[in-house]
């Protein structure tokens, strides 16, 4: 029963565009980066270089789609690294013994396994999802070092399918787009338009409501992180394509990066609010403040002081222009 | 008599460590003179070295085999443990505790070796890129220090760009891929043991190739002797060094002391160019071995294991 | 007393299991005693320190991602200045590193309350600031310690006066856990800012209106934690003698102990009794399992099949209690 | 505007506005109250009346405006500062810590504890224990804590934001004993309830609010109402009267009933509840605070088991372990707080079409047109204000409630439990509800009606039953419930009267 206020000036005007397609101030960061990149080191904005960029941001991007995921329930997987190492490792020392297709199959099962562990621990022993996904982390990466043990001989191949995704390439732009655009689409639409991505915002927003509308969150949450499991399980196969050595910690590097680029595109780690297109783009963005950084010829120190701050403060201004309290 | 061991090592889950653990397990197997392993295998620091060192002088084994966080963190645990009778030998990296007997890899002749090899390589003039470990690490500054010696010998070269790629093989992969787009113009490239992925990047981005420095690990290795247009050298930094600390600590507790309470391995350097190196580099593939493992995965002299039993990576009891 | 009793239930649940541990310990390795004891106070000091530091943010409902590097830099603070300032000052050392630590973590609240972004993302960006401050002033291992100061943490209790077999098996590195625990703690709990921290933990509205100041508070249990962690650090550097730039296991590793120990991560929830007796089990699981030989794969998954089963019977506890 | 009797204003706020985003929550709002004073504010649902009580205490910083204490201007930056100017309110939502017990929220505001339990005594509650943790206590005993703490503080101006909503009939009163004594002693009350009985017994003035502007200021006499409620709704006619018609026709009641329920006990409150519900039935519930309602409701809705008892739906035995299992059997619940039924950060739409996907099979694709149709079709029966609708937190209570109901409609309803669903919802809404429930009704559903106030039970039930100490103790034809003999029933006094012998072989 309050007016709604008549006259908008065009700075308002701009201001509620902003809010309502969050992804462009993004965007436009994103710009200022590339442009304060080629500033620093003149003629690296070529196609090679957007290439790499673009390859490199795909698994960051991926994975990040499991924060994504999981954060809009309220949750968060912390065992998605290394759901994607053990996979990335299984497939590159399975290949050589039982041939790609098989390989794939099997390093595809204890992901989905992992996924579904956490899937029980949150959604039917309420565990909290953090401490959840960093108990599975910790037993994955054990069960690995046992399994490599008994793999150091079989050498290591990677599939050529994602080896073809991870260092090919058409027109220039590299081939793990051939899986990521249909995976992006698919989240994108599946949180928007169909029932399970409803849930997982409504989980998010209100589990009791959500109970109260007959949902079952138990059946939600085991779907939810079983397929998360698998997404972070393809990603591990995409990644060991990309990078082509396995090794045991390949993904976990990613761990950490993955939640900033979720966080950066404007997903609440409270639940109930966020995008998958925020995060794309938050997952660029962390690959070129990477590459920028890189080529900074500054201490370690200084560099990794400079991630952060960077981080924290493109963070606070989103939450600012979005109005996320 | 027989024996328990106990090992002490802080980083887990990389080809060189995994090598060490099974070169130990091998070389106590092999042996006949252990009845027991008692192994402390994480990621932790120092403390948690000092911790796990603790645990196992609680354990009462006769010798511990233990590969330091770093040089005097955890000469404390260190002299508790040669108080209690227990043999200590340190493996990879010196502890300065005076107790424990040394058998090391040399880091610093490591980094100096490669640095310097790559230098005579483009002719004493140039710039190269220099691929460092972790930052923080005692290894890292180690080697570092060798690859300084080397540069001030070398007055007209210069480094294009230091990273460091944390011994992750995608760091390294998406950093080398950067600077290459950059297109800034550079003559070699020293790295810290992350070298297969570097010279995959050269090949995937259709770069020219340039001389590479890397360590013995089997995919560098097998790299090469078969990637067109490819110079490089490997430096020797065998993980199998972990045997060796068995072999020397058995010694001790047999009463062979050594009369030089360090040993320095020193680290050797094949490269494809001489033919003496292209021999060795012949001599060392091993296409089955895990790319990550070094192929030198023996130490003339103290282990006695064949490669079927490392890679079996059986102690005794198992 | 029952009030009691469930009130406390889980600290004396786990208080059940960590004598069972114990036990289990001398049947395994007969000789375990003192000695025993003391390594495995040590070993627990940082782990304590940094938990107690993470507990206090938790029960704030906050999460400070950056324990672990602000133990890295107070570690290296005081190895620095210990060998600059020679051993006379290490006193002085102490003072100033953890004051470092106080500042530290009232940035990190600091910054939470101005960007108003949530806790575990600031934390997380600060995670990277102070490991990059830390790598800044040390950029290798390196410094010393006060031998007098490593002494402290060393060995069992003397008290002039009584038989020393009387207090021997106590270790010292516990007593000072204890004392500095009691010091901070204690009087904060029972003080108006600690019941503001349990209140913004449990319900931030109902706080404000209430007229807790919250971001004061918040800065406060920030600060506090920067503390403990600064505690931990230089924990860490009076163990080992040097200072280390590279953050070790305690980030995990404490929210693991917070969490088993019953503080819940929604906040409000809690005390730092049951954080330090799960730390004491983790410790002790650890040594049992070096002890028996385990094999060190193995022993990874057994740790991390105890922490979630243990959480997990937790849930399932709570959820057939009261709705 | 009529001065205060005691002559120059203790509080005076003037042209407060305040704004969220895009909507207006106050354009214009002004108070004045007295030493000794209580004014009433009043207002319908989102007029801006909470919003106006958090600018004056501190909660919220008002856009413009001022606001005079004492003659002096201040604006308050923090609750805190406006209690130590004495200015204490009670909220609208609880503000004690639900994890610390009560010795330590009092401690917590440095309320002294002798103070407390005196007003605590006043104000009726008996049996409280100082280390009782507060999230063990009911909602109607928060209210009278939130309360007594704050008396126990002698604020200067009082504020009470529908602090009577959620409270049975008994404490209601005392609390009104409570704050015309306050008022007597020299103190100034704001007093913000939906309630006329209320208003009528205790204020002195009314200032009534419309969409964030203050439009009228009147000392309460007798026959103000009529004026007061065309102000507050801006002419819209609500002489309370009874609405819609009954539907039920006796065929139906001899029918197997829709819910049969029978001996159903769970908790500690809830003992032995039988009843049925019919077709076509509204079956209103009466109970005092804390009789078992709360039970029987979550019973029912399938939020707790039964301790013993069974529930036959449609002649079939029914047990329900979750909520899905009473909603498959056409069982929905609309709670007492909203706060537990919506999706505040999503959209009307999101929130009314969430039942449509509950079960896994409704997983996949949504079929956006014949969700967008069944969402328009509730909306327009609920006339549910659209204007804020990306958000529901930014809706007011009023449209909030209705869109919690307008979920159920959209859903097809078949057997409603309504929670107390009119609590602080003005009276233009209550009387949209009313003809709704009536009308849902005649179209076959059958409707439990949980509510805490006694006039609705005439207005909108066919019959209802008095719940008191966990058991049925009577049942009451529309007709013949009158307030009064609701309150008897309510109190447990028919039951009385029945089991004479019980009475008299006690003490
Ligand atoms: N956070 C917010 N963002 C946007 N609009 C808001 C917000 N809070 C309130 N409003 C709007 O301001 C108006 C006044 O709200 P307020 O809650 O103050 O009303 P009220 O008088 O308390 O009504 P009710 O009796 O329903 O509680 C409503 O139209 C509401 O939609
Ligand atoms: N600190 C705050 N900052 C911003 N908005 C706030 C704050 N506190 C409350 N609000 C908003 O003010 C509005 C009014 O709250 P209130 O609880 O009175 O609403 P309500 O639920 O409509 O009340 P009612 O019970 O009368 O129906 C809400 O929309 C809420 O989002
Ligand atoms: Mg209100
Ligand atoms: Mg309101």
């Amino acid at each position: 029963m309050a007016t709604p206020v008549e006259t908008i000036s065009p700075l308002q005007y701009v201001t509620r565009i902003i809010r309502e397609n969050p992804v462009i101030p993004l965007i436009l960061l994103l710009c200022a980066l590339v442009a304060l990149l080629e500033g620093l080191q003149p003629g690296i904005f070529n196609e090679r270089w957007v290439g790499n960029t673009i390859r490199f941001a795909i698994p960051l991007a991926m994975l990040a789609a499991c924060q994504t995921l999981t954060m809009l329930t309220g949750g968060i997987d912390l065992s998605a690294g290394v759901v994607a190492t053990v996979s990335a490792f299984v497939v590159a020392t399975l290949t050589p013994l039982v041939g790609g297709p098989a390989a794939i199959v099997l390093a595809l099962v204890p992901a989905v396994l992992m996924g579904l562990v956490n899937g029980f621990g949150v959604g039917i022993c309420r565990v909290h999802p953090l401490i959840m996904t960093l108990g599975t982390g910790l037993i994955g990466t054990g069960c690995l070092q046992v399994y490599q043990r008994y793999v150091i001989n079989t050498g290591s191949e990677i599939p050529g399918f994602f080896e073809f995704l991870g260092t090919g390439r058409t027109f220039g732009m590299p081939n793990a787009l051939y899986l990521f655009v249909p995976f992006a689409i698919l989240i994108l639409w599946g949180l928007r338009r169909t029932g399970f991505g409803r849930l997982l915002y409504a989980l998010g927003a209100n589990e009791n409501a959500t109970r109260l509308s007959g949902v079952r969150s138990w059946q939600v949450l085991m779907a939810l992180y079983t397929l998360v499991g698998l997404i972070a399980g393809i990603t591990g196969l995409l990644y060991v394509g990309i990078i082509r050595a396995p090794s045991l910690s390949l993904a976990n590097s990613l761990m950490l990066p993955s939640v900033a680029a979720a966080v950066i595109g404007g997903t609440s780690i409270f639940g109930g609010r966020g995008s998958y297109s925020g995060t794309i783009v938050g997952a660029l963005i962390l690959t070129v403040l990477g590459t920028l950084l890189t080529l900074l010829q500054i201490p370690e120190g200084a560099r990794r002081l400079l991630f952060g701050a960077i981080i924290l403060a493109v963070t606070a201004v989103y939450v600012r222009i979005t109005d996320q309290s | 008599q027989e024996y328990t061991i106990g090992v002490s090592n802080t980083v887990q889950g990389n080809g060189w460590r995994e090598e060490m653990i099974c070169a130990i397990k091998a070389q106590a197997l092999d042996s006949g003179l252990v009845s027991s392993l008692n192994i402390a295998h994480r990621n932790t620091d120092a403390a948690g070295q000092l911790e796990d060192i603790r645990n196992l002088i609680q354990a009462g084994v006769d010798a511990i085999v233990v590969n330091p966080a770093n040089p005097e963190g955890i000469n404390a645990a260190v002299k508790e443990a040669t108080d209690a009778g227990i043999i200590v030998v340190a493996v990879d990296q010196a502890v300065t505790e005076p107790s424990a007997y040394v058998l090391s890899n040399n880091q610093e002749e490591y980094g100096y070796l490669g640095a310097k090899w790559l230098f005579e390589q483009i002719g004493g003039e140039g710039s190269v890129v220099y691929m460092r470990g972790a930052a923080g690490a005692s290894a890292d500054d180690d080697r570092d220090k060798g690859f300084k010696r080397a540069l001030a010998e070398f007055p007209g070269v210069k480094v294009a760009q230091e990273v460091f790629t944390g011994w992750q093989q995608d760091q390294g992969k998406q950093q080398i891929l950067d600077y290459l787009a950059t297109g800034i113009p550079f003559d070699g490239v020293w790295t810290s043991g992350i070298d297969n992925v570097i010279v995959d990047a050269f090949v995937e981005s259709d770069a020219p190739l340039v001389p590479i420095v890397g360590a013995d690990n089997a995919g560098f290795v097998g790299q090469l002797a078969s990637v067109d247009g490819l110079v490089g050298a490997a430096v020797t930094n065998p993980g199998s060094i972990g045997g060796a600390g068995v072999t020397l600590a058995l010694q001790i507790l047999e009463g062979n002391a050594p009369a030089d309470k360090t040993v320095l391995v020193a680290p050797e350097l094949w490269d494809n160019v001489s033919d003496e190196g292209k021999a060795k580099i012949a001599e060392a593939q091993n296409p089955n071995l895990d790319p990550e493992w070094p192929v030198s995965v023996s130490i003339p002299d103290f282990t006695t294991y064949t490669t079927e039993e490392i890679i079996a990576c059986k102690g005794p009891g198992e | 007393m029952t009030r009691f009793l469930t009130r406390h239930s889980w600290s004396l649940g786990l208080f059940a299991i960590l004598v069972i541990l114990l036990v289990a310990t001398r049947i395994i390795q007969p000789n375990f005693g003192a000695s025993g004891l003391d390594s495995l106070a040590r070993a627990a000091l940082p782990f304590a320190f940094a938990t107690i530091g993470m507990g206090i943010v938790v029960i704030a409902g906050g999460i400070d991602l950056s324990v672990a590097s602000i133990m890295a830099v107070a570690g290296v603070i005081a190895a620095l200045l210990m060998q600059q300032m020679g051993d006379a000052s290490a006193g002085l050392v102490v003072l100033i590193v953890l004051l470092a630590g106080v500042t530290m973590g009232a940035i990190n609240g600091l910054l939470i309350v101005l960007t108003r972004v949530p806790d575990i993302v600031v934390t997380l960006a600060m995670l990277f600031v102070w490991e990059g401050v830390a790598l800044l002033i040390l950029n290798a291992p390196g410094g010393t310690a006060a031998p007098w100061l490593r002494a402290l943490v060393v060995g069992g209790v003397t008290i002039p006066g009584l038989p020393p077999e009387l207090t021997a098996w106590l270790p010292r590195a516990f007593v000072v856990l204890v004392a500095f625990t009691l010091i901070i703690w204690l009087p904060l709990r029972r003080s108006k800012l600690g019941l503001s921290i349990y209140a913004i933990g449990s319900d931030q509205n109902a706080a404000f209106r209430s007229g807790v100041p919250i971001g004061l508070t918040r800065v406060a249990a920030y600060a506090f934690a920067g503390l403990f962690a600064a505690l931990g650090g230089l924990s860490i550097t009076l163990s080992t003698g040097i200072g280390e730039p590279i953050a070790g296991p305690y980030l995990l590793a404490s929210v693991a102990a917070v969490v088993l120990g019953g503080i819940s991560l929604t906040g409000g929830r809690g005390g730092l009794l049951g954080p330090i007796i799960a730390v004491f089990i983790l410790r002790t699981l650890r040594l049992d399992l070096t002890l028996l030989s385990v094999d060190p794969n193995v022993t990874t998954i057994i740790e991390g099949i105890i922490m979630v089963a243990v959480v997990m019977i937790g849930g399932l506890l709570a959820m057939r209690g009261p709705r | 505007m009529t001065e205060a009797a005691s002559g120059r204003p203790l509080l005076d706020a003037s042209g407060v506005a305040k704004r969220f985003g895009a909507v207006v929550a106050l354009k214009d709002a002004s108070l004045t109250v007295a030493a000794g004073e209580i004014v009433a504010l009043m207002g319908a649902n989102g007029a801006g009346k909470s919003t106006f009580v958090k600018i004056l205490t501190g909660a919220l910083r008002p856009d413009a405006g001022h606001i005079h204490l004492d003659g002096q201007d201040r604006r308050f930056a923090s609750p805190a500062q406006a209690r130590r100017s004495g200015i204490m309110p009670v909220y609208q939502e609880p503000s004690l810590i639900p994890d610390l017990d009560v010795a330590d929220n009092l401690r917590l505001v440095d309320v002294p504890v002798e103070p407390f339990r005196h007003w605590i005594n006043e104000l009726g509650i008996a049996d409280l224990r100082l280390d009782d943790p507060i999230a063990h206590l009911p909602l109607a005993t928060l209210r009278i804590l939130d309360l007594a703490l704050t008396l126990a503080k002698e604020p200067k101006v009082l504020m009470l934001d529908e602090m009577t909503a959620a409270l049975p009939t008994d404490l209601v009163e005392r609390v009104l004993t409570v704050i015309r004594a306050q008022a007597d002693a020299g103190r100034s009350v704001i007093y913000i309830s939906h309630r006329f009985a209320e208003i009528a017994r205790v204020c002195d003035r009314a200032s009534v609010l419309r969409d964030g502007v203050t439009v009228g200021d009147f000392t309460i006499e007798p026959g103000i109402e009529e004026k007061i409620v065309e102000l507050m709704l801006g002419g819209v006619p609500t002489r309370i009267e009874a609405s819609g018609t009954r539907a039920r026709d006796s065929a139906a009641a001899a029918a197997t009933p829709r819910l049969q329920v029978r001996g159903i006990g769970a908790g500690s409150k809830l003992a032995d509840v039988s009843f049925d519900l019919h077709k076509g039935e509204v079956l209103g519930v009466v109970a005092l605070e804390g009789q078992g309602q709360d039970e029987l409701f979550d019973v029912l809705a399938g939020f707790r088991r039964a301790r013993s008892g069974t529930i036959e739906v449609d002649g079939k035995p029914a047990s329900f372990g979750h909520p899905a299992d009473a909603i498959a059997r056409g069982l929905t619940l609309v709670p007492g707080d909203r706060k537990d039924a919506l999706l505040m950060l999503r959209s009307v739409r999101e929130n009314i079409a969430l039942p449509q996907l509950a079960h896994p099979s409704k997983w996949g694709a949504i079929p956006m047109r014949r969700e967008a149709a069944r969402v328009a079709d509730a909306v327009e029966r609920l006339q549910i204000d659209m204007r804020a609708q990306a958000e529901v937190r930014r809706l007011s209570g009023g449209n909030q409630q209705k869109v919690t109901i307008g979920r159920w409609v959209a859903a097809g309803v078949e057997t409603l439990l309504l929670f107390d669903p009119t609590r602080g919802i003005d009276v233009r809404t209550k009387h949209q509800i009313y003809p709704l429930l009536r009308e849902l009704a005649g179209q076959g559903a059958s409707i439990l009606f949980y509510t805490s106030e006694l006039d609705e039970v005439a207005l909108a039930c066919d019959r209802a039953i008095v719940i008191f100490g966990g058991r049925v103790v009577d049942v009451i034809e529309a007709s013949q419930a009158s307030e009064q003999n609701l309150m008897r029933a309510a109190y447990g006094l028919t039951e009385v009267e029945r089991q004479p012998s019980a009475t008299e072989a006690q003490p």
